[in-house]
């Protein structure tokens, strides 16, 4: 189906380009994020570095110190 | 050659690492530029007539701000008694660290200088000069500031002192690059004249800066 | 290769004086040191180790008297050829550990060691992908030390070196010193412990 | 699941792990549903079709606000509660909300253009958006002047609320601001009634990007506690570090010595 957007079609197709852009911007960036992260603690892991059993994963003030 | 670059490279590296400021820089410079118009009115007309100052006064600021910790860092982590040490003359050592400080905080500022020029409502062709001008203008500023900054360490303040000491060198920088875009815009006057100023301006303080930022470093050795 | 590349060394001062904030701090200060052979800077506090060994840096200029190197490479000046390791460790904590050493060695220049074998002579290999601000005190120390063997340079300036190093550390450094000292570098220290090593002594300022 | 079951971080990572598939599937579905809607509304009769863009730029102006409000929740969570994962969540929300904010602003001003003849007019809807966006970025440039999470948390934490309380009051001076210099001839958007006819397809878009907020703010969440548990093992490898070299380094020095006379 088409549609007619009228004389503004280029604002109405841009803005919902850039929406769609920016949302894919930040899935990306999350995913790699995850990635580079998980890629991290996997070396780490190889490392021989791990956690002491019973502590808490993050590092909140509080678990930390 | 490969100790001035690696100079610039680290300066950039932690510019942009956290706890960097070089994009704090950008920033404030936004924030500085939104705030005009809740004290000029946003009357289109105006504001577009006011944009070039606007935006050169905004990032003449934001530069300043983040030239505050250029040295200051690097002297009170004794790095700047090596950089001293070193077989790289400190003159070339200061315009590498000046040259780091720009591309990591002066060139974002032009590259944020469009999106602003959309909120004071200058067309393309005027944000177009005031980007160029910027461009040719922000590294005096950047250059100039340096002495503030070396200053800053010789002086052990940083901070107000800085701003009161450099700020008055930077108004040849201010009336030119300002001059130049408002010639576009509306002037009699034609562009090339300020702008040529403004590069030689630039020119200068990029041959003047690193000397004077030096000496005044080897004066406060201590 | 011997690593610094360079015949017999003598450093000397004569008649050294250094003014800081108007007071002076000591006068007509002698003295000499030469290839191997260290030279523990020792006096009370304030009686102007750190100053002396920022005078031979160049990181001061003396209210009179000269500082002289002879022997070594006649194409760079004193402070060129010294190595500071002061209070401070010149360390950024936002690089990591190999980007801090590897700055140094780039931009210090002059003949290089191994930078990796570096950090693990002293003790850091595990740690070069680290950012140096988690590093504790006597690491950091151990980084600077690191800094010292990469870059190759005749003379060590070394001002209260042990500090923050724990017992190996100081057993570390103590042969790291006798090292540099065998390839016919110099170590001048201002310290209050023990060096470690075979040493003599400086004594600036009034005996106490 | 209670807010303590949450509190324990690798539990929550395996709750992630197991509702984020359901909540992206949901999401894709409403906003394909909502997508296809908007296409289908008739225009406006004032507007015409550029009344299109509102369905993308209501959303986001709605969620560049409520995110505030996740915010100022979870920053309440920092600093009363005590809530293990309250940082985390305030942390990873701020980008996601500087973005949906971007958006509205930048769909804002492309709506703009053909109304009023420019890209930028300083509305105040428009401009205490500016703002908002504004707060944004500070939030997250303090949360990367910092280095470690936990005093950057208490810090933005402050911010946030001081924020949440002072955006009420910077929403009143701007429309007072507004109203003191802005000719009346500037048409308002959206406009009071709406018909049912654009009503419908615009909550099911608000409700998908709402959606959309929840699974990317869950999913940035997850990599913020892996962030830091790297953080913290990397720490852990520091001080380990010193531990071995400390029994190790008789033979090492030795080593050392050795490598240096032969060479």
């Amino acid at each position: 189906m088409m549609m007619s957007l009228g004389p503004y079609a280029s604002f109405i197709v841009t803005s919902y380009a850039a929406a769609a852009l920016v949302v894919a911007i930040l899935i990306g960036w999350i995913m790699l994020d995850y990635r580079s992260q998980t890629a991290r603690l996997r070396e780490l892991d190889r490392s021989g570095v791990t956690r002491r059993s019973g502590r808490s994963a993050t590092d909140t003030p509080r678990t930390i110190s | 050659m490969t100790a001035l670059f690696a100079l610039v490279r680290r300066d950039i590296r932690i510019a942009l690492r956290v706890g960097g400021g070089a994009l704090i820089g950008v920033l404030f410079f936004l924030t500085v530029v939104v705030l005009m118009p809740f004290a000029v009115g946003p009357d289109l007309a105006l504001l577009s007539r006011l944009g070039p100052a606007i935006l050169w006064l905004g990032a003449l600021l934001a530069s300043l701000l983040t030239l505050d910790r250029m040295f200051m860092a690097d002297h009170e982590d004794g790095s700047l008694d090596l950089i001293t040490m070193s077989r790289t003359p400190l003159e070339l050592a200061c315009a590498a660290k000046a040259l780091a400080h720009w591309l990591a905080a002066g060139l974002p500022l032009i590259v944020a200088t469009p999106v602003l020029g959309l909120l004071l409502n200058l067309d393309m062709v005027a944000t177009g000069a005031v980007a160029l001008t910027l461009l040719a203008g922000t590294p005096a500023l950047t250059f100039t500031g340096m002495i503030g900054a070396a200053l800053a360490v010789t002086l052990h303040r940083g901070g107000l002192l800085m701003a009161v000491l450099v700020l008055p060198l930077s108004i040849p920088v201010l009336i030119f690059g300002v001059a130049a875009s408002q010639a576009v815009i509306v002037g009699p006057m034609t562009f090339g004249a300020p702008f040529s100023i403004l590069c030689a301006l630039s020119l200068v303080s990029l041959v003047i800066g690193p000397f004077a930022a030096a000496a005044s470093l080897r004066q406060g050795l201590d | 290769m011997s690593g610094l590349g360079h015949g017999k060394i003598q450093l000397s001062g004569r008649g050294v004086a250094c003014v800081r904030g108007g007071r002076e701090v000591f006068s007509g200060l002698d003295f000499e040191a030469a290839s191997g052979e260290a030279v523990a800077v020792v006096g009370r506090n304030g009686s102007g180790k750190t100053s002396l060994l920022r005078l031979i840096a160049g990181l001061l200029v003396p209210a009179g008297g000269t500082i002289a190197l002879e022997g070594g490479d006649a194409e760079l000046t004193l402070p060129e050829q010294c190595h500071y390791l002061g209070h401070r460790d010149a360390l950024k904590p936002a690089l990591s550990v190999a980007e801090n050493l590897s700055f140094w060695a780039d931009f210090l220049g002059g003949a290089r060691g191994d930078a990796t074998e570096s950090l693990a002579t002293v003790g850091l290999e595990h740690a070069t992908h680290l950012p140096a601000g988690f590093l504790s005190a006597g690491q950091r120390r151990r980084l600077s030390l690191a800094r010292l063997l990469t870059v190759r340079r005749p003379v060590w300036l070394l001002d209260e070196p042990t500090n923050a190093l724990d017992v190996a550390g100081q057993e570390m450094f103590g042969g790291l010193m006798r090292e540099h000292l065998s390839r016919g570098g110099m170590i001048v220290a201002a310290t209050h412990a023990p060096l470690g090593i075979e040493s003599r002594e400086l004594r600036i300022g009034r005996a106490a | 699941m209670t807010l303590i079951d949450l509190a324990n971080p690798t539990r929550f990572l395996a709750l992630t792990a197991r509702v984020l598939p359901w909540l992206a599937a949901a999401t894709v579905i409403l906003l394909a549903i909502g997508l296809y809607q908007s296409a289908l509304a008739p225009d406006d009769y004032q507007q015409g079709a550029t009344v299109k863009i509102m369905f993308i730029h209501v959303p986001n102006a709605w969620l560049s606000m409520f995110v505030w409000g996740v915010m100022s929740i979870a920053s309440l969570g920092t600093l009363v509660w005590r809530h293990p994962l309250a940082d985390v969540a305030a942390k990873a929300a701020a980008p996601i909300g500087a973005a949906f904010t971007f958006l509205a602003l930048l769909t804002g001003s492309l709506w703009g253009r053909p109304m009023w003849g420019t890209y930028w007019e300083w509305d105040a809807r428009l401009t205490s958006v500016l703002i908002l966006f504004l707060m944004y970025l500070g939030l997250m440039a303090l949360w990367r002047a910092v280095d470690d999470p936990s005093r950057a948390a208490r810090a933005a934490a402050v911010l946030t609320l001081v924020g949440a309380i002072n955006l009420p009051i910077i929403k009143f001076s701007v429309d007072w601001w507004n109203t003191l210099h802005q000719p009346a001839s500037v048409m308002r958007m959206g406009g009071p009634a709406l018909d049912k006819s654009f009503l419908i397809p615009l909550l099911v878009m608000a409700i998908a990007f709402t959606l959309l907020f929840v699974t990317l703010h869950l999913a940035a969440m997850r990599n913020e506690i892996l962030r830091r548990r790297v953080r913290s093992l990397q720490m852990m490898q520091a001080s380990r570090v010193a531990f071995s070299s400390e029994t190790g380094t008789g033979s090492r020095q030795g080593n050392a010595s050795n490598e240096a006379g032969a060479a």
